[in-house]
């Protein structure tokens, strides 16, 4: 049986994650490609319903990842973030939604090798915990 | 029905090498709304940008997604193309098939199947593009240069020689920074004051520079073009229009035992003082931490014996506010102190001494006039150490990074050294000697060979008093490594070059980011060395990184010209990745509930209250509005809006939504026809 | 209750205000709102311990603006309601005379926004025991079992949005779940559908919720949507010490951070 | 006031004062120091090249064996003991798999959770608050204070003092009445371990510590670690040979200094098994310029 | 076809219940859900509630489900195909226990469901439906069946209508084609009915407050008194909750779900009572406050499906009145409307 490759997304911020993954790609670092990267402005602009959305249409895991406090572009968007993946993962726990597949980070733009790290890290975390079954069950329910 | 043209670089190999680009191409050919899907070897070059020019009009495309590298790369290019072609510009976006993809990961089917993934992504979130136009954002032509090192001077002069305004910052009571401190400079041995005072001079002579000194600043808002700064002018306790710098002062005032910062501690100086001869403005400034007046309450002889009643000890510090509209940051840097090296004795041993305090024991404006006398007994030393790489290239210490001027400042005090005490010997310690810049190396062989100055490749393990002697025990790594022992009279430590204390929160007050060492982060270490992330501000000088004086002079320089750049329009056009809150049709005219959780969350305040009235005048209701010229496009009012009424152009609902369930939708167009 | 007749009449004859929105009777022992225009029809005002709806909700309807100026009977919750309200500056002090009414059933006075403020923070929240031993039993389930707890009780939901008609702070005239533009929620009530739409409203109600339980109250299939409101209510509580419904002044969790607020999951 | 108390190879050998004057002290203070139950050889230098399960299963089965005498607290006076078994904690405690790999080979789940306290940090928290007041004779000597290398290195593990400026002895002999001398060659190597095979070669790195100390002034050399005090008192002749020079400063035991303050009989403190017979000499105090006292609290990098 | 009654011994209800699952039928009846009673698949007598005066929610989930997959469609090389479920595979069903009120329902279902268009979804699930009623024995305030031309006895819908007698046996009269044949499943079962059974003493006594064709023509004058309609909707929150539960209101929503590749379309359940239930494109909503959404609650109940499928569009069975959060009562609200004179 081929080994389980979860799908991943990443939802990462601009100034800080992006570039920082871009200087994963330009030191050649390697990484498993099972995450597939979606640029927002700032982590701030990151709305809580598209890790539900990321889920329902089948991802196994999620990345949100952006600048280090005090280090965002526009002053204090991840700080707001901060607090609402606080409040949000909280909820999701509570409705049994499985937060263990939602990986939040910190990684700047100097920090390509962090950002590989992250990357493997949150796809083996995944892959050990398998498809996100509980998730795309209500999913196909909606009738697909 | 949206007619998108798809466009995949190969990057030479970049990406051809692991991403099979045909089948890339190909496939995205069969996504629904692409009329025109190629792939080509360099897109970024000009043939490429021509296949795109000409893709728009032949097949009139509404929409281009170039799948190649990094949009922080080339997306200004491919838009300017775009442009050209007559296609709005923010109908293009790139997908990053490169640095995320073909450069991260293996050949194989995966990866092709992922660069189709993010390609598909783009294509969708470029289905729901609209065209956007540049916001017009008027310019204050007025340049906010902070610090007085030679690299602000360098800055200053540019911008104000280019006619434009500037307002020159500098927490010190003068300016002219470390390079004031320098007796000579490497590798010409000119006299630093002479090279150096002219342009302080100029600077405080320019009718378009107006200097602020022993002043910090308090709070820097706004934006590109539109900063608003608030500087806080220290109170000098000195009236500087009737103060003529005569000095008369700083004789009279008997609290002469105070360490001056400018002799970097070897040398004193009184309560009222002025850091150097050369100083500019050469008003003296009244210390009030060491002054009797302000400590018992007392003395006030320097108010008694100023002729022109300059004194002013009730001064209180006042806040100036200016509109800017660029800022060059060019802080400058310091070197590391004290207790660093209790291995060395540093901190402990009055003759174990920094490059800075050589450098005020070599300049004739020194503490000993030029002479290099031992702080401990004054006599001349006969035989110096120099240890380079104090602190630096030490991962145990903490500082990894080579500090880059050491080397030559360290042979150029042996050079001086042995100039100055004939019979003197002078040994240098050093690991590698790094002499890239023009002439340096040159400098470096006439240290050895005409100036007699002995290097020893090892590093100094310890130095310890003895004697009266200070032994230094190291290891010479090119004779077998040798222990070495050396009885020294001196010994010049060549410590690390760090950031101002103080930089990090400065940074922080200025919304530039900065690196794990505190120096400030350019926005492209090789593309965009004068530029910070932060639109409009910009960077030279060591406050970036350990630099000399030639290399910092050439940053002030480029920062100038982009200063001067950006003030050669009146308006200056901006992105206009901004928020808009929705209208609609009566009888709702806006999803907006009028609750403005989202103006608290907006860091620049950018969100105002708009009324909707009637024809006849009475209020419908009151909603947001979003003032185009502050807000930065970050979206954290859209994410934090509940009726989805505020939305970000160019990251709109819509877009990163479809972004999502493209990319978690395989279609058949991924399985490859 | 007769100082409440009494007061809401005078209210009406003065002209001061043009509605009395309070408690009247309803079929059998049931309780409902009344709008009283008139001072003759004061008396069928009453208050008791069956009058737990949060008029509060009233104040933002059109169609009880329409009205005119109302005078609002309002009980512990309602004022909590009035002052979130006011904070999202949807009424504003003079808009609306308040009868508020102590739990002890006395009538208060209190006539602006600070002194309403000074009562709520003079008031301790006791929650229902009941319904505190179901959150704590929810809150001790392992991560399976809450999963399949939360599947049974919101698969029975079948949207009729009861639940956002009668909350207070949902006054939005176009709900998110009616945006299709894009459909961020999808419309029918299968198992997707329900989670989105109660995860949706819990997050929108963060830092919001004034806790008044009629959520729960108004489903007519008795799910217990106060759960997911109250777990919010004490995170917030516990992590950044706000609590909605306690002033006037903006004090919106999700608007506001605090560079030190502690998290232990974010790398 | 109970403590656990490793003693090792030396303590029970060449270093039996050593033992003596720390169990004379801590009585002195107190302080009950309970033998660990059937401790074995920490390995010492020599395991760790011969294999790195060995040199952590060793220090590991003593940890264990204090595990489950319920020991909190377990002093180690012997530096290169006291280093095995705190590097070998903390490497087990990172590392979980290695913990488990380890737990394995010594058939018992140890969970590290005893705290391994060398001579000098016994004394600071449970000795001199205790003796503060019954100093009788204050060991008034101009003393060198020798630390050697395992009490400070590794720096990142051990965390203990400043790297290259110890001051935790020298706080100790000023509290004692002594007078600690400012000097460079705190953490010099003596040899160590090159004792027996290269005696010479000890003679010479041993002797230019003695020479530094004498040409101070210093009236003895105080040392914490066993081979320390080998090197510099047992190899004398080699080093008076390899200097040409005859230095009759003795070399103390912290412990043993202390217990002379606290007027306890030489003979308990072992100071007869010395080489180097215990006498103290004024040396002219030369007017070398002292170096004042860094202050205490400065940390290094 | 003429109507035969039989007797039901108590004790054979079980067997009954056995035998039509044994012949592959589903059966749903009123079941105790916590503190309140709800249609649920039954397959033995005891889990029924026969002591039930009328369940939550009504039982038109059988006929007309709150989602119901419609069609799906998938893109394939380019070329987009439909796919109908398929509606053979719909079981056959039985409701026992239902009550007159909600019996009569499905008459009123199937005006609306077979008005111009036949709606193949319904009819195939209505096939498959047998109806067992049971009249009722207890009502409460909330009932009003009497009002609007049925009654606590009434046969209209069922197929089979037990009528408990004191005796705790049932009188089942059977009324249909299928009651036959459901009936003729266990023979023994259905005894010769004693002498004298008398049903209408067995049945709740439900006073009548007025007739349907008095509300028919009162609310049709009403239809502009604007006052009378917003006054009672006054505190109308605008929820879902009575259309909901109503075993007669049959308005729905398509959705579409899904991709541009593949996806499905869905019918779900509306309201006329939400706000944005009439809202145009353009931004322009004929029905702007919740006073002429109450009003189109009842004229089309009452006035616009008598006038067009000549049948009316309301049971009596009160279930609005006990949802309602706001204790919005049609029964009391019909009266006061009779009462206002226009």
């Amino acid at each position: 049986m081929p080994e389980f490759e979860p799908r991943i997304v990443a939802f990462v911020c601009n100034w800080c994650t992006y570039a920082g993954a871009d200087l994963t790609g330009t030191s050649r670092i390697k990484y498993s490609p099972n995450v597939e990267v979606i640029r927002f402005p700032c982590t701030g602009r990151i709305d809580f319903m598209l890790l539900l959305k990321a889920f329902a249409e089948g991802a196994d895991g999620i990345i949100v990842s952006g600048c280090h406090p005090n280090d965002c572009h526009y002053t204090s968007g991840n700080f707001h973030a901060r607090r609402r993946w606080i409040l949000f993962r909280g909820l999701l726990d509570f409705m049994g939604i499985d937060v263990r597949r939602v990986q939040f980070s910190w990684v700047s733009a100097a920090e390509g090798a962090k950002w590989a790290d992250v990357v493997n890290t949150t796809v083996e975390a995944v892959r050990k915990l398998g498809p996100y079954d509980n998730y795309r069950q209500i999913a196909r329910s909606g009738g697909v | 029905m949206s007619r998108i043209g798809v466009f995949i670089c190969h990057c030479g190999e970049n990406i051809g090498a692991t991403v099979d680009c045909e089948r890339v191409a190909r496939a995205c050919a069969g996504i629904p709304g692409v009329v025109h899907s190629v792939d080509y070897k360099y897109m970024c070059s000009d043939p490429g940008q021509n296949m795109i020019k000409d893709a728009i009009r032949d097949h009139n495309l509404t929409g281009v997604v170039v799948g190649a590298c990094s949009p922080r790369m080339h997306e200004p290019t491919f838009r300017r193309a775009c442009e050209e072609a007559g296609l709005n510009p923010f109908l293009c976006e790139m997908a990053n098939i490169r640095e995320h993809c073909s450069w991260v990961h293996e050949k194989s089917e995966v990866t092709t199947e992922k660069a189709i993934d993010l390609v598909r992504v783009i294509v969708e979130k470029v289905r729901r593009n609209k065209p956007l136009f540049p916001i017009k954002v008027p310019v204050t032509k007025t340049a906010l240069v902070l610090g007085g090192g030679i690299a602000g001077i360098q800055a200053a002069l540019d911008i104000a020689n280019a006619g434009h305004k500037v307002i020159m910052v500098e927490r010190s009571p003068s300016i002219g920074g470390h390079m004031s401190q320098l007796s000579e400079t490497f590798p010409t041995l000119d006299c630093s004051q002479c090279i150096l005072t002219p342009r302080m001079v100029e600077v405080a002579r320019h009718p378009n520079i107006t200097l602020h000194t022993y002043s910090e600043i308090e709070s820097l808002d706004g934006f590109i073009g539109n900063f608003k700064v608030k500087i806080r002018k220290k109170a000098r306790s000195v009236d500087e229009k009737l103060c003529t710098g005569c000095g008369l002062c700083t004789q009279k005032c008997p609290t002469k035992k105070i360490p001056s910062e400018f002799d970097a501690g070897l040398g004193m100086r009184s309560a009222i003082y002025v850091p150097f001869p050369q100083a500019v403005p050469n008003k003296p400034v009244i210390d009030r931490l060491h002054c009797t007046f302000f400590l018992k309450g007392k003395c006030r002889l320097c108010e008694k014996v100023c002729p022109t009643q300059a004194i002013r000890f009730d001064q209180e510090d006042t806040i100036v506010e200016a509109d800017i509209g660029a800022v060059v940051l060019a802080t400058g840097f310091d070197i590391k102190h004290a207790d660093f090296f209790p291995e060395y004795g540093y901190g402990a041993y009055k003759d174990v001494i920094d490059g800075l305090q050589f450098e005020r024991l070599a300049s004739a404006s020194g503490p000993t006039l030029g002479e290099i006398r031992r702080p401990s007994d004054g006599r001349k030393p006969e035989t110096v150490v120099f240890i380079a790489c104090a602190g630096s290239r030490d991962p145990a210490k903490g500082i990894e990074y080579c500090s880059k001027i050491c080397c030559m400042y360290t042979a150029k005090h042996a050079m001086l050294y042995r100039h100055k005490v004939h019979g003197g010997k002078a040994y240098i310690f050093y690991m590698d000697i790094r002499a890239g810049g023009k002439m340096y190396e040159e400098f470096v062989r006439r240290a050895i060979e005409e100036d007699g100055v002995r290097y020893v490749r090892g590093r100094v393990s310890r130095v310890y008093e003895r004697e009266g002697k200070l032994i230094v025990q190291g290891a010479d790594t090119l004779l077998g490594a040798q222990p070495v022992e050396i009885e020294a009279d001196m010994v010049v430590l060549a410590t690390a070059a760090v950031a101002n204390d103080g930089a990090e929160e400065l940074a922080q007050k200025m919304h530039v980011s900065y690196d794990a060492y505190k120096f400030f982060a350019e926005a492209h270490p090789k593309l965009k060395p004068v530029e910070t992330n932060t639109a409009g501000i910009f960077l030279a000088g060591a406050c970036q990184a350990p630099k000399d004086i030639p290399e910092s002079v050439a940053q002030a320089s480029g920062a100038a010209a982009k200063v001067s750049a950006l003030f050669s329009q009146d308006e200056l056009t901006r992105e206009p990745v901004i928020a808009v809150v929705n209208r609609c049709a009566p009888p709702l005219y806006s999803t907006c509930v009028g609750c403005f959780l989202c103006q608290a969350a907006c860091p620049y305040q950018a969100i105002e209250k708009e009324e909707i009235r009637a024809r006849d005048g009475n209020l419908i209701k009151t909603v947001a509005k979003v003032n185009p010229g502050l807000c930065q496009g970050c979206g954290t009012c859209v994410a934090v809006c509940r009726t989805k009424a505020i939305d970000l152009q160019g990251f709109s609902n819509e877009q990163v939504f479809a972004e999502v369930m493209a990319l978690l939708n395989r279609s058949e167009a991924n399985a490859g026809i | 209750m007769e100082e409440l007749r009494k007061r809401a009449g005078n209210l009406l004859e003065s002209g001061q205000v043009r509605v009395v929105i309070g408690y009247g009777e309803g079929t059998g022992k049931r309780v409902r709102a009344v709008f009283i225009q008139d001072a003759g029809q004061a008396d069928c005002l009453i208050f008791d311990e069956r009058c737990r709806q949060n008029l509060a909700l009233y104040l933002t309807r059109h169609e009880v603006k329409k009205l005119g100026k109302p005078a609002i009977v309002a009980s512990l919750p309602a004022l909590r309601a009035i002052l979130q309200l006011a904070g999202e500056c949807q009424i504003a002090e003079n808009d609306i005379v308040v009868l508020g009414i102590g739990e002890d059933g006395s009538m208060l006075d209190l006539p602006d926004f600070a002194a309403i403020e000074k009562h709520v923070a003079s008031t301790v929240r006791e929650p229902d025991p009941a319904e505190k031993a179901q959150f704590d039993l929810v809150l001790a389930m392992s991560l399976e079992e809450r999963w399949k707890y939360w599947q049974e009780q919101l698969s029975r939901c079948f949207k009729c949005y009861a639940c956002r008609q009668a909350c207070p702070m949902c006054y939005c005239s176009r709900c998110t779940v009616e945006c299709n533009q894009p459909q961020w929620i999808p419309v029918p009530s299968h198992d997707l559908g329900n989670l989105e739409w109660h995860v949706m409203r819990a997050m929108h109600l963060a830092g919001r919720c004034v806790d008044c339980g009629d959520c729960s109250r108004a489903c007519p299939l008795d799910i217990p949507l106060y759960l997911l409101n109250r777990f919010l209510i004490m995170d917030i509580e516990s992590r950044f010490n706000q609590r909605a419904g306690t002033t006037a002044a903006l004090d919106y969790a999700l608007s506001t951070f605090h560079p030190d607020d502690k998290d232990d999951f974010i790398r | 006031m109970k403590l656990g108390f490793y003693p090792g190879c030396s303590l029970e050998g060449s270093a039996r004062e050593y033992a003596e004057s720390v169990i004379a002290v801590a009585g002195e203070a107190g302080v009950d120091l309970e033998q660990v139950p059937d401790w074995n050889c920490c390995g010492a230098t020599a395991a760790h090249n011969m294999n790195r399960n060995l040199s952590l299963a060793l220090p590991a089965r003593i940890l264990a064996k204090a595990e489950a005498a319920g020991m909190k607290e377990i002093v180690v006076p012997c530096a290169a003991c006291y280093n095995r078994l705190s590097v070998t904690r903390h490497e087990l405690l990172e590392n979980e798999s290695l913990r488990r790999e380890i737990s394995a080979t010594i058939e018992y789940d140890l969970r590290c959770d005893a705290e391994i306290l060398n001579v000098l940090q016994m004394l600071d928290r449970h000795v001199m608050p205790a003796i503060g007041d019954k100093i009788r004779v204050p060991f008034a000597r101009r003393v060198a204070c020798y630390y050697g290398c395992l009490l400070v290195r590794p720096h990142k593990i051990l965390k203990f003092d400043r790297l290259e400026d110890p001051q935790s002895m020298d706080a100790i002999i000023r509290k004692i009445g002594g007078d600690p001398l400012d000097w460079a060659f705190k953490t010099e190597c003596c040899g160590a371990g090159l004792s027996v095979s290269a005696t010479p070669l000890v003679g010479k790195l041993s002797g230019r510590i003695l020479d530094d100390a004498s040409i101070r002034g210093a009236e003895a050399v105080i040392v914490a670690c066993p081979m320390c005090h080998s090197n510099l008192d047992m190899r004398r002749p080699h080093c008076d040979k390899a200097m040409k020079k005859h230095y009759t400063m003795p070399v103390l035991y912290i412990t043993q200094a202390i217990g002379l303050a606290l007027g306890i009989d030489p003979k308990t403190l072992g100071l007869h098994r010395h080489m180097v017979p215990v006498k103290f000499e004024k040396h002219p105090a030369d007017a070398a310029s002292a170096r004042p006292a860094p202050p205490d609290a400065v940390k290094e990098v | 076809m003429e109507m035969e009654t039989r007797l039901l011994k108590k004790e054979a209800l079980a067997g009954l219940i056995e035998k039509i699952n044994a012949a592959g039928r589903k059966i749903y009846a009123p079941v105790r859900v916590g503190d309140r009673d709800e249609f649920r698949p039954v397959d033995s007598a005891s889990r029924i509630d026969l002591g039930c005066i009328q369940t939550t929610q009504s039982a038109k989930e059988v006929l007309f489900p709150r989602v119901e997959r419609i069609l799906s469609f998938s893109r394939r090389d380019g070329a987009m195909e439909t796919a109908d479920p398929d509606l053979s595979i719909l079981p056959e069903v039985v409701l026992f226990g239902l009550h007159p009120c909600d019996a009569a329902a499905i008459g009123s279902l199937r005006a609306i469901f077979t008005w111009d268009t036949q709606d193949a979804f319904f009819t195939a699930r209505l096939e498959r439906l047998a109806v067992i009623g049971l009249s009722c024995a207890e009502a409460d305030e909330y009932c009003f069946c009497t009002s609007v031309g049925l009654g606590p006895g009434a046969t209209d819908g069922s197929d089979i209508l037990l009528t408990r007698l004191a005796s705790g046996d049932f009188l089942a009269e059977i009324l249909t084609e299928k009651g036959r044949e459901l009936a003729a499943l266990s023979p023994g079962l259905f005894l010769s009915p004693p002498a004298g059974a008398d049903k209408s003493s067995a049945l709740a006594v439900v006073e009548a407050s007025f007739t349907r064709e008095q509300v028919r023509d009162r609310a049709k004058a009403g239809f502009d008194e604007d006052a009378l309609w917003d006054g009672q909707a006054l505190r109308c929150l605008g929820c879902g909750a009575c259309a909901y539960v109503c075993p007669t209101c049959a308005c729905f929503d398509i959705q579409d779900e899904g991709t541009t590749n593949r996806g499905v379309r869905l019918r779900c359940w509306d309201s006329c009572g939400f706000a944005a239930f009439t809202l145009h494109t353009s931004g322009h909503n004929p029905r702007e406050e919740q006073g002429p959404r109450w009003r189109q609650r009842i004229m089309h109940k009452f006035s616009y499906m008598p006038e067009r499928q000549n049948v009316f569009g309301c049971v009596g069975c009160g279930r609005c009145s006990r949802a309602c959060p706001v204790d919005m009562n049609i029964k009391e609200h019909l009266i006061a409307l009779l009462e206002a004179r226009s």
